[in-house]
C-alpha cells in the first residue's frame, strides 16, 4: 500500500470537518468538527514526517496539538460565556456582526 | 536729457502712491500733492521739449532703457522710454491739459469728502497715460493702455454709491478689456512673427512679413482702438462714462485717454502702409463712428452725453484720418490736439455750468445762462466756434486738413469718405449749435429740484475758470499755430512720414464747401432751437430722434445678445457644472452606494455564512494555485 | 544626483521646521490657544527665513537639481529619500512659505472656541498644527526627487486636508448648523475622495514605472530615457503617462475634474481655501511639469492636444461659470479652476514662455488669490454670509477693505503692474507660438476675467449702503498685516519678475531639453532678435 | 510493529489496518458531523481520534500516537464532555437547515475542495519514500529525536507554546469568571422580593412524589388535572426529561367522571322511574 493514502484519508477527514461547521449550528460539535480538522492535518504531517524521514513533521504536528488544547480551552470558555449571556450555544443565535 | 524720461511718468506715479497710501493725513494737501506733481511733469516735458527743439529733425528721438522687465527665454519685454516728436506731442498734450484739469478739480471736487482719492486716481491716470505715450515696445505700451483703462474704471465709478456709475465704470472697463484682447492678440503674432515687440526693429521689419499677417496685427491693433477710442462697434461705454465726475470726462473721456487709439494707428503706422485692407477698414470704421456719434449727439439732451457723441464723433474724424496713410497721420494727430484743446474746454464749462445749476444735466432746464455765467459762456463760446470749425479757430485747420485728406484718398473712396466728412461737419455745426443756444441763449428753465433746491446759477470760482480761459485760447490758437506754414507737418514728417494728398477738386473748394456746410448746420440749428422756446420736457420726435436718444439702439443690442444671451449662458453653465458634471460624479458615488448596498445583504451576519466564503475563497485558491503550476 | 551632499541637509530641514513645529503646535496645553497661535506664526517665519536661505544658495547657472540629498529607505524596491530643487521647486517652495505665515494670521480666530456652544469646542492647536503639517508636506513634495516619496506625500497631505476641511468650517453659511456641517462634511469627503481616485491610479502607475525602471529616482530614470539605455514600449509609457496626468489633472484641478474645489473653497475657511488652491493644487500642475514632462516626454506629446483641448475648456467654462454664482467663495474656486487652465495650457504649450509663464503663474496665482480670497475671508466674517447679494456698498463703510479687496480682484484678472499680468502674457504668447488658435481662444480668458471680478466687486462694494453692512468695521491691524505685505509682493513681481524668472528660466531650459523640444522661430528674424 | 515495518515497509498487515481502521474513522467522522446529541457526536470524535492514535503509530511516530490518546482523546474529549453536559444536553439539535442555501453551498464547496485536495496530493510527485527509521534511531528513538528537535531547534517555538497555554488557561478562567458585583442576599431579602413580586410567595410546589409515583421527574398535578411544570426541577425540565404523566392522571379523572357519571345517572333514572 502506498502510504499516500494516508494523505488521502487526511484530506477526506479535513473535508468532512469543514462541512461540518458549515453545517452544525451547535457551536459545540462545531469546535468539535475544528478539532477533527486539526487531527487531519496532524495526520498528513505525520505521514509526511514518514515520506521524508525526518521528524520536523511530527514536531509541528505536536505543536499543533498543543495550540489546540490552547484553543480548546479558550473556545469553551466562551461558549460557556455565550451560553450563560444568551442561553443558547447556536452560532445562528449570535449573528450581530452585520450592519 | 533722457533720464528726465522717467520722471516724466514718475512724478505722478508717486503722487498716486503717495495720495493712495497717505491715508486721511493728506486729506489737507492732497490736492497740492496732486497738482504739483502733475505740473512737475509737465515742466519736465516742456524742459524736454526745449531741448528737443534744439535738435535737428532726424536726431530728436530720444530714448531711457531702466531694466528688463520679463526677461524669459526667447522673449525679452524691457521697461524702456522712447521719446520722439510723436511722444513729445502727447505728453505736453497730457500733462499740459492734465495740469489744468488738476487745477479745475481743487475747485470743483472742493466738497467731495474724498478729494485726496479723486487726485490720487487722476494723477496714476496721468501716469499710465504718460507710460503707454512713452513705452518704446508694445507689451510696456499695453501697461499703460490698461493702466489707463483702470483710472478710467476708478473716475468713471469714483461716484460708487451711484448703481449707475459702478455699472457706467464695469462697462467702460469691460467693453475696453475686448479692445485689450485685440492689442494683446496683435502683440502675440509680432512676437511670433519678428520675434520681439519693440516698436524699432517691428517697424523696420514690416517689409519682410506677409500682407496677410500684417493685415492681422492691423485689425487687431484697430480692434484695440475701437476699444479705447469708442468707435463703433464698441462705443457704447463712453457715453455712460459721462456718469463720471466732469473732469474726468474732460480729461480722460474728452482729451487723452480716449485718443489713444488714434495713437496707436498712427504710432503702428508702417503696418498699416503695408496692409490696405487693414487701411480700408480703419477708414471704415472712422467713417461709421463720425456720422454715429454726430446723429447720437444731436438727440441727446444730456450736456455731457451730448459733448460725448461729439467725441466720439471727432474721434471718428481722427481715426479716419490715420487710416488714410501718410497723407492723413499728421492730421490725425493734429486734429487730436486741437480736439484735446476745445473738447477739454467744452467739457470743463459744461461742469462749469453743472457746478452752477445744482449738478443738473438737463440741457432743457438750462436756457439764458449767459447773464449768470459770462467767462463760462464766453469760454464754451470758443470751443464751440473751435470745434464747428469756424474759420480762423483751430478746429477749423484741423478739420479742413482731414476733409481734404478724405477727398485726396482718390477714386470712389475719396469722394464718398470726403461727403461722409463734409456731412459730419454740418451735423457738428447742428448739434453743437443745439447745445449752445439750449445752454446759453433762450429763456431759463431750471426748476426746483426733487429736494425743493432753487438753483441759483452763479459763476465758478477762479480755480475753475482759469483753466478754462487757457484753455479757450489754446482752442482759439493752436490750429493757427500748428496749421499755417505747415509746422505740426515738419514736425511729425520724421516719425509718422507724409506725403501730401492731392484733392480732386481745388483745396479752395474743400475749404469753402467746409464752411458752407458749417453754415448750413449752424443756421439748421438756429431754426430748430433758436427761434422757438425749446420746450422742457422733451417732444417724441421722430423714430431717428428717439433710435438716437438710446445710442441708436446700438446698447438695446449688446444688452439682447450679449448680457441676456450672456447671462443664460452661465446660469445654464452653472446648471450643467451642478447636475451634469457634479451629477456624473455624484450618479457614480450614488450607484456604487447602492450596489454596496445590495452586497451588504451578504454580510448577515451568520458566522456559518462567513465561513462558506472563507472555504469557498480557499477552494478557489487551491484551484488557483493548482492552476498556476500546471501552466 | 548619486553622489551624496555631505553637507547641511537644508531641504530636509526647511520640511522638518514646520513639521515639528506641528508637533510642538499640538502639543500646546488646551487653555494656552494664543502661545499656540504665537508658536505657529513664528515657525511659519522660520520656515519662510529657511525658504530665503534655500533660495539664496540655489545658483541659477549650476547644476539640474541642487541641495541634493539621498539616502537609502526602502532597500528591496530602490525606494530612496532623494532630494534635490531645480528653479520651478524653488519658486514653490518661497511661495508656500511666503503664503503659510498670511495664512496663520488670517486664521487668527477662524479656530476659537465659539462663545455660544462652548460644547462644539474646535481644538485651535489642531487648526494651526494640520496648517503646518500641510506646509511640511507641501514643501517636501517639491523636493522629493523620488517618485515613491513624492506619491507618499501626495497622498499623505490629504489626510490634514481633510481634517482642515471637514473639521473647521466656515461659519458665515446660510442656513442651520447641522445643514453646514453635512454640506462641510460632504465638501470634505468630496474632496478625499476626488484625490484618492486620482491617488490611487498614480499608485498603479507608480507601480508600473518600477516594473519598467527597476527603480524610483527621477534623475536616473531621466538619464536613462535620455541616453536611450531605458526603453519603453509606446504604450506603456502612455498609460503610465495617463496614470499620472490624472492623479496631477484631479489635483491641478482641470475640467471635468474640478467640481471638488468649489464645494472644498466654498465650505473651508478662507485661510484653509487658500490653502487648497494657492499651495496644495500647486502640487499637482508643478508635478505635471516635473513627472509628466520629466518621465514620459514622447506620451506628454502625444497627449498635447487634448490636454490643451480640456486646459482652453477649463478656462473659458471655469470663468463662465464663476460669473454665474452667487457665493463669494464659489466664485474665487471657478476663478481658480480658469487660472489652472491657463497654468496647463502653459506646460503644455512646450514653449519656453509658456512654461516658464506657467511657473510664474502657479507662484503668482497663489499670491493674488490669496489676496483676494483672505480679504475676502475678512468680509465675510465680518457679515456672516459668503452671498453675494448680502453685501452692497461696503466701499463706503470700509474703503480700505475695498480697495485692498479691489487690487485682490485686478490681480485676478492679470492688470499689467500687478504680478499675474506677467505670467499670463506669457503664457499666452507661449501658447500662441505654437498653437494661435489656442492662444486665441484663451485670450478671451482675460474679457471674462474682468467680467467675473467686476461684477464681483460691483454687487459688494459699490450701489448703495445695505442696511446690515451699515456697521462693518475696516480692517485691523493683523488683517492690514496680511493684505499690504501680498499686495506689496503682487506690485513688486508685477514691475520686477526678474528674481523670479531668474532661477526659473534655466529649469524650464531643462524640461525643455527632456521633451526634446525647442521654440518657435519668429518668421522673420529682426535686429533685435539677432542680438 | 517493529521500527523496520514502520519506516520502510506498507506491509499486508498495515494496509489491512487502514482499510479497516480508515473506514471506522471516516464514519466516526461522519458521525460527528451527523449525531443530533452533542454526546453522540463527541463520542464518535473521540472513536476517530483513538483510531487516528493508532495511525499516527503505524506511521512511526510513537510519541505523538500516545500523546493523541492522552492528551487529545482523554483530556480535550473530556473537556468537551464537561461542557456538553454543562449546556450542550439541552436535546437533540435540530439538523433542520435554517439558512437557506447553505447546506448546497457546503456541500458544493466541500466536494470541490476535497476534489481539489486529492487532485492536489496525486498531482504532486510523492513516489519518494524514506521512512523513519535512521531519523528515529539518530537519537535512540522516536522520543529522543523528538526531544533533539525541539529543545534546539524549536525552542523558540516551544517556548512560545508555553506562553500561549498559560496565557489560555488564564484567558478562559477570565471568560468563564463571574464577578459578584453586589453581595448576596439573604433569605429574608430573598423572601421579601418574592412578596414585593408577589408571584410563588410559598416556596415552589412539590414535585408529584407523595402523589402516585417516588420520582423528582414527575410534576405534580394541578387540580385539573394539568402538570405543573413548577413541581420538576430546572435541570430536568432543560433536559426535557419531564416524565409527562398528565394523560394518564386525565384519563383516570375521565374514567372517574365517567363512573360516577354512570352511577349519577342510574340513580336519576330510578327516581324518573319512581316518580
Amino acid at each position: 500500500m502506498n502510504p499516500v493514502n494516508y494523505l488521502y484519508l487526511a484530506a477526506l477527514l479535513f473535508t468532512i470537518g469543514a462541512a461540518g461547521v458549515l453545517i452544525r449550528r451547535n457551536a459545540i460539535v462545531v469546535f468539535m468538527c475544528v478539532e477533527l480538522m486539526l487531527n487531519a492535518c496532524n495526520l498528513a504531517f505525520v505521514a509526511f514526517s514518514r515520506m521524508h524521514g525526518n521528524l520536523d513533521g511530527q514536531i509541528i504536528a505536536f505543536f499543533t496539538m498543543v495550540v489546540a488544547a490552547a484553543e480548546v480551552v479558550v473556545g469553551l470558555a466562551i461558549i460557556v460565556s455565550v451560553f450563560r449571556a444568551r442561553h443558547s450555544a447556536s452560532v445562528d443565535d449570535a449573528s450581530l456582526m452585520k450592519l | 536729457m533722457e533720464n528726465l524720461i522717467a520722471l516724466l511718468v514718475g512724478a505722478p506715479l508717486l503722487g498716486a502712491a503717495v495720495l493712495l497710501c497717505g491715508g486721511r493725513r493728506l486729506d489737507k494737501v492732497g490736492h497740492w500733492v496732486g497738482t504739483l506733481l502733475a505740473a512737475a511733469s509737465f515742466a519736465i516735458g516742456l524742459a524736454l521739449f526745449a531741448d528737443m527743439l534744439g535738435k535737428s529733425a532726424d536726431d530728436r528721438a530720444l530714448h531711457q532703457r531702466l531694466y528688463t522687465w520679463i526677461p524669459v527665454e526667447g522673449f525679452q519685454a524691457d521697461i524702456a522710454f522712447q521719446l520722439d516728436q510723436l511722444s513729445m506731442t502727447f505728453v505736453l498734450l497730457i500733462s499740459g491739459v492734465g495740469t489744468l484739469i488738476h487745477v479745475y478739480s481743487i475747485g470743483y471736487m472742493e466738497h467731495d469728502e474724498r478729494r485726496r482719492r479723486f487726485f490720487g486716481y487722476l494723477n496714476l491716470f496721468v501716469a499710465a497715460m504718460l507710460l503707454l505715450v512713452l513705452a518704446d515696445n508694445y507689451l510696456l505700451l499695453y501697461f499703460g493702455w490698461e493702466g489707463v483703462g483702470l483710472a478710467s474704471y476708478l473716475l468713471i465709478g469714483f461716484w460708487q454709491h451711484k448703481p449707475s456709475a459702478a455699472t457706467a465704470a464695469k462697462k467702460a472697463f469691460l467693453v475696453n478689456r475686448v479692445g485689450d484682447m485685440g492689442l494683446s492678440i496683435a502683440i502675440m503674432i509680432m512676437f511670433t512673427t519678428f520675434g520681439t515687440f519693440t516698436f524699432g526693429p517691428v517697424l523696420a521689419a514690416t517689409g519682410e512679413a506677409s500682407e496677410g499677417t500684417l493685415t492681422a496685427i492691423g485689425l487687431m491693433l484697430l480692434l484695440a482702438a475701437c476699444g479705447k477710442s469708442a468707435q463703433v462697434p464698441l462705443q457704447s461705454w463712453l457715453g455712460d462714462a459721462m456718469e463720471g465726475p466732469t473732469p474726468v470726462s474732460a480729461l480722460i473721456h474728452a482729451a487723452t485717454m480716449v485718443t489713444a487709439g488714434v495713437y496707436l494707428i498712427v504710432r503702428s503706422a508702417d503696418i498699416f502702409n503695408a496692409a490696405p485692407d487693414a487701411q480700408t477698414v480703419v477708414v471704415v470704421v472712422g467713417a461709421v463712428t463720425l456720422l454715429f456719434g454726430a446723429i447720437v449727439g444731436c438727440a441727446k439732451d444730456d450736456i455731457k452725453k451730448a459733448l460725448a457723441g461729439s467725441t466720439m464723433s471727432q474721434i471718428g474724424y481722427m481715426i479716419l484720418a490715420a487710416g488714410l496713410g501718410p497723407i492723413g497721420y499728421v492730421f490725425a494727430i493734429m486734429h487730436l490736439v486741437t480736439h484735446g484743446f476745445f473738447k477739454a474746454g467744452l467739457f470743463l464749462g459744461a461742469g462749469s455750468v453743472m457746478h452752477g445749476m445744482n449738478d443738473e444735466v438737463d440741457m432743457r432746464r438750462y436756457g439764458g445762462l449767459r447773464k449768470y455765467m459770462p467767462v463760462t459762456f464766453v469760454t464754451f463760446g470758443l470751443g464751440y466756434l473751435a470745434i464747428i470749425g469756424f474759420p480762423g479757430l483751430s478746429g477749423f485747420f484741423s478739420k479742413d486738413m482731414i476733409i481734404e485728406a478724405a477727398f485726396a484718398k482718390g477714386g470712389t473712396q475719396g469722394w464718398i469718405l470726403g461727403s461722409v466728412t463734409l456731412l459730419g461737419a454740418a451735423i457738428t455745426a447742428y448739434y453743437m449749435t443745439r447745445v449752445m443756444l439750449m445752454t446759453f441763449f433762450g429763456e431759463k428753465r431750471w426748476q426746483a429740484d426733487a429736494e425743493g433746491h432753487e438753483p441759483h446759477p452763479h459763476e465758478s470760482p477762479k480755480s475753475m475758470t482759469i483753466p478754462m480761459i487757457l484753455l479757450a485760447f489754446g482752442s482759439v490758437f493752436a490750429g493757427g499755430i500748428f496749421g499755417v506754414g505747415d509746422r505740426f507737418v515738419h514736425w511729425l514728417e520724421p516719425v509718422t512720414g507724409y506725403a501730401h494728398g492731392h484733392p480732386p477738386i481745388s483745396a479752395a473748394a474743400v475749404t469753402s464747401a467746409t464752411v458752407a456746410v458749417m453754415v448750413i448746420g449752424v443756421g439748421l440749428a438756429y431754426l430748430q432751437y433758436g427761434r422757438r422756446p425749446v420746450p422742457v420736457v422733451a417732444p417724441r420726435g421722430s423714430l431717428l430722434t428717439r433710435a438716437a436718444r438710446r445710442d441708436l439702439l446700438q446698447d438695446d443690442f449688446n444688452h439682447a445678445v450679449f448680457v441676456r444671451g450672456g447671462t443664460h449662458l452661465t446660469r445654464s453653465l452653472v446648471y450643467v457644472d451642478h447636475s451634469l458634471v457634479d451629477g456624473v460624479v455624484n450618479g457614480t458615488a450614488a450607484s456604487v452606494g447602492g450596489l454596496s448596498g445590495r452586497l451588504r445583504k451578504l454580510q448577515n451576519g451568520y458566522a456559518r455564512s462567513y465561513a462558506v466564503s472563507m472555504f469557498g475563497g480557499t477552494a478557489v485558491l487551491i484551484a488557483a494555485t493548482l492552476l498556476m503550476r500546471a501552466v | 544626483m548619486s553622489e551624496i551632499n555631505a553637507g547641511f541637509p537644508l531641504l530636509t530641514v526647511t520640511a522638518a521646521v514646520p513639521a515639528v513645529g506641528a508637533i510642538l503646535t499640538a502639543a500646546v496645553p488646551a487653555a494656552r490657544r494664543t502661545a499656540a497661535k504665537w508658536l505657529a506664526l513664528l515657525v511659519s517665519l522660520a520656515t519662510l527665513v529657511l525658504a530665503a536661505v534655500v533660495f539664496v544658495r540655489f545658483e541659477p547657472g549650476g547644476d539640474r537639481y541642487q541641495l541634493t540629498e539621498s539616502h537609502a529607505w526602502i532597500k528591496d524596491f530602490g525606494v530612496r529619500y532623494e532630494l534635490g530643487v531645480d528653479g520651478i521647486g524653488v519658486a514653490l517652495i518661497a511661495l508656500t512659505a511666503l503664503l503659510i505665515p498670511f495664512i496663520v494670521l488670517a486664521g487668527w480666530h477662524d479656530a476659537d472656541p465659539l462663545e455660544t456652544s462652548s460644547k462644539r469646542w474646535r481644538p485651535t492647536q489642531g487648526f494651526f498644527a494640520l496648517i503646518l503639517m500641510v506646509e511640511a508636506m507641501v514643501i517636501l513634495s517639491f523636493e522629493a526627487t523620488d517618485v515613491f516619496l513624492f506619491y507618499v506625500l501626495f497622498e499623505a497631505m490629504l489626510i490634514p486636508m481633510y481634517f482642515l476641511i471637514g473639521g473647521f468650517g466656515d461659519r458665515a453659511h446660510a442656513g442651520s448648523d447641522e445643514n453646514a456641517a453635512a454640506q462641510r462634511s460632504y465638501a470634505a469627503v468630496k474632496f478625499l475622495l476626488y484625490n484618492l481616485v486620482g491617488g490611487l491610479i498614480m499608485l498603479a502607475a507608480v507601480i508600473g514605472l518600477y516594473v519598467v525602471a527597476g527603480n524610483f529616482s527621477l534623475t536616473e530614470i531621466a538619464e536613462a530615457r535620455a541616453n536611450g539605455t531605458l526603453d519603453m514600449a509606446t504604450n506603456t509609457e502612455r498609460l503610465l503617462f495617463l496614470g499620472f496626468f490624472f492623479a496631477f489633472a484631479v489635483k491641478a484641478p482641470l475640467w471635468p475634474l474640478h467640481t471638488w474645489l468649489p464645494n472644498a473653497m466654498g465650505e473651508a475657511t478662507a485661510p484653509v481655501a487658500v490653502l487648497i488652491t494657492a499651495v496644495v493644487d500647486k502640487v499637482g500642475t508643478f508635478a505635471m511639469l516635473r513627472f509628466c514632462l520629466g518621465l514620459f516626454p514622447e506620451a506628454s506629446q502625444w497627449a498635447t492636444p487634448a490636454i490643451i483641448v480640456l486646459a482652453l475648456i477649463s478656462i473659458v467654462y471655469g470663468a463662465l461659470v464663476a460669473v454665474g454664482q452667487r457665493d463669494i467663495k464659489r466664485l474665487v474656486a471657478y476663478a481658480s479652476i480658469s487660472h489652472f487652465g491657463f497654468i496647463v495650457l502653459g506646460i503644455f504649450a512646450m514653449t519656453s514662455q509658456g512654461q516658464s509663464g506657467a511657473t510664474l503663474y502657479m507662484v503668482n496665482h497663489g499670491i493674488s488669490t490669496a489676496a483676494l480670497m483672505l480679504v475676502a475671508g475678512f468680509l465675510i466674517s465680518r457679515r456672516g454670509s459668503r452671498l453675494i447679494a448680502d453685501y452692497g456698498g461696503v466701499q463706503k463703510v470700509a474703503p480700505v477693505l475695498a480697495g485692498t479687496f479691489l487690487i485682490g480682484g485686478l490681480a485676478t484678472l492679470s492688470l499689467p503692474g500687478l504680478a499675474p499680468f506677467v505670467s499670463e502674457f506669457l503664457v499666452l504668447v507661449g501658447t500662441y507660438a505654437r498653437y494661435p488658435v489656442a492662444g486665441v481662444i484663451a485670450t478671451t480668458g482675460i474679457v471674462l476675467a474682468a467680467l467675473y471680478t467686476l461684477v464681483l466687486y460691483q454687487r459688494t462694494m459699490t450701489g448703495p449702503v445695505k442696511e446690515e453692512v451699515r456697521s462693518l468695521p475696516d480692517l485691523r491691524a493683523r488683517e492690514l498685516a496680511v493684505a499690504v505685505p501680498l499686495i506689496a509682493v503682487l506690485i513688486f513681481l508685477g514691475v520686477f519678475p526678474k528674481p523670479l524668472t531668474d532661477v526659473v528660466n534655466p529649469a524650464v531650459r531643462h524640461t525643455m531639453s527632456d521633451v526634446q523640444q525647442t521654440d518657435p522661430q519668429p518668421a522673420i528674424q529682426t535686429v533685435e532678435a539677432a542680438k | 510493529m517493529s521500527a523496520e515495518l514502520a519506516a520502510y515497509a506498507t506491509s499486508g498487515g498495515e494496509a489491512f489496518q487502514f482499510w479497516v481502521l480508515g473506514t471506522v474513522a471516516v464514519a466516526g467522522a461522519l458521525g460527528t458531523i451527523l449525531m443530533r446529541r452533542a454526546v453522540h457526536s463527541a463520542l464518535c470524535l473521540a472513536g476517530t481520534m483513538i483510531i487516528l492514535a493508532v495511525f499516527y503509530l503505524a506511521n512511526g511516530a510513537y510519541f505523538l500516537g500516545i500523546v493523541q490518546i492522552v492528551v487529545y482523546t482523554g483530556a480535550i474529549m473530556m473537556l468537551f464532555l464537561f461542557v456538553v453536559m454543562l449546556v450542550g444536553v439541552t436535546a437533540a439539535d435540530s439538523l433542520k437547515e435554517t439558512l437557506k442555501g447553505q447546506r448546497w453551498w457546503a456541500a458544493a464547496c466541500g466536494l470541490g475542495f476535497g476534489i481539489l485536495l486529492a487532485g492536489g496530493i496525486g498531482n504532486a510527485s510523492l513516489t519518494e519514500f524514506v521512512g523513519l527509521g535512521a531519523a528515529n534511531s539518530a537519537h535512540g528513538g522516536n522520543v529522543e529525536g523528538l526531544a533533539a528537535l525541539i529543545f534546539t531547534k524549536y525552542v523558540f517555538a516551544f517556548e512560545m507554546t508555553g506562553a500561549l497555554l498559560i496565557t489560555a488557561a488564564v484567558g478562559a478562567m477570565v471568560l468563564t469568571h463571574r464577578e459578584r458585583t453586589e453581595r448576596a442576599r439573604t433569605q429574608r431579602e430573598l423572601a421579601e422580593q418574592r412578596v414585593r413580586e408577589g408571584k410563588h410567595v410559598p416556596p415552589l410546589p412539590a414535585p408529584g412524589v407523595y402523589a402516585r409515583h417516588n420520582a423528582v421527574d414527575i410534576p405534580g398535578l394541578l387540580p385539573d388535572g394539568t402538570p405543573s411544570e413548577l413541581t420538576v426541577m430546572q435541570t430536568l425540565r432543560k433536559r426535557g426529561q419531564v416524565r409527562d404523566v398528565s394523560a394518564e392522571a386525565l384519563a383516570d379523572l375521565k374514567a372517574l367522571e365517567q363512573r360516577s357519571e354512570e352511577r349519577l345517572g342510574r340513580d336519576r333514572d330510578e327516581e324518573e322511574a319512581t316518580r
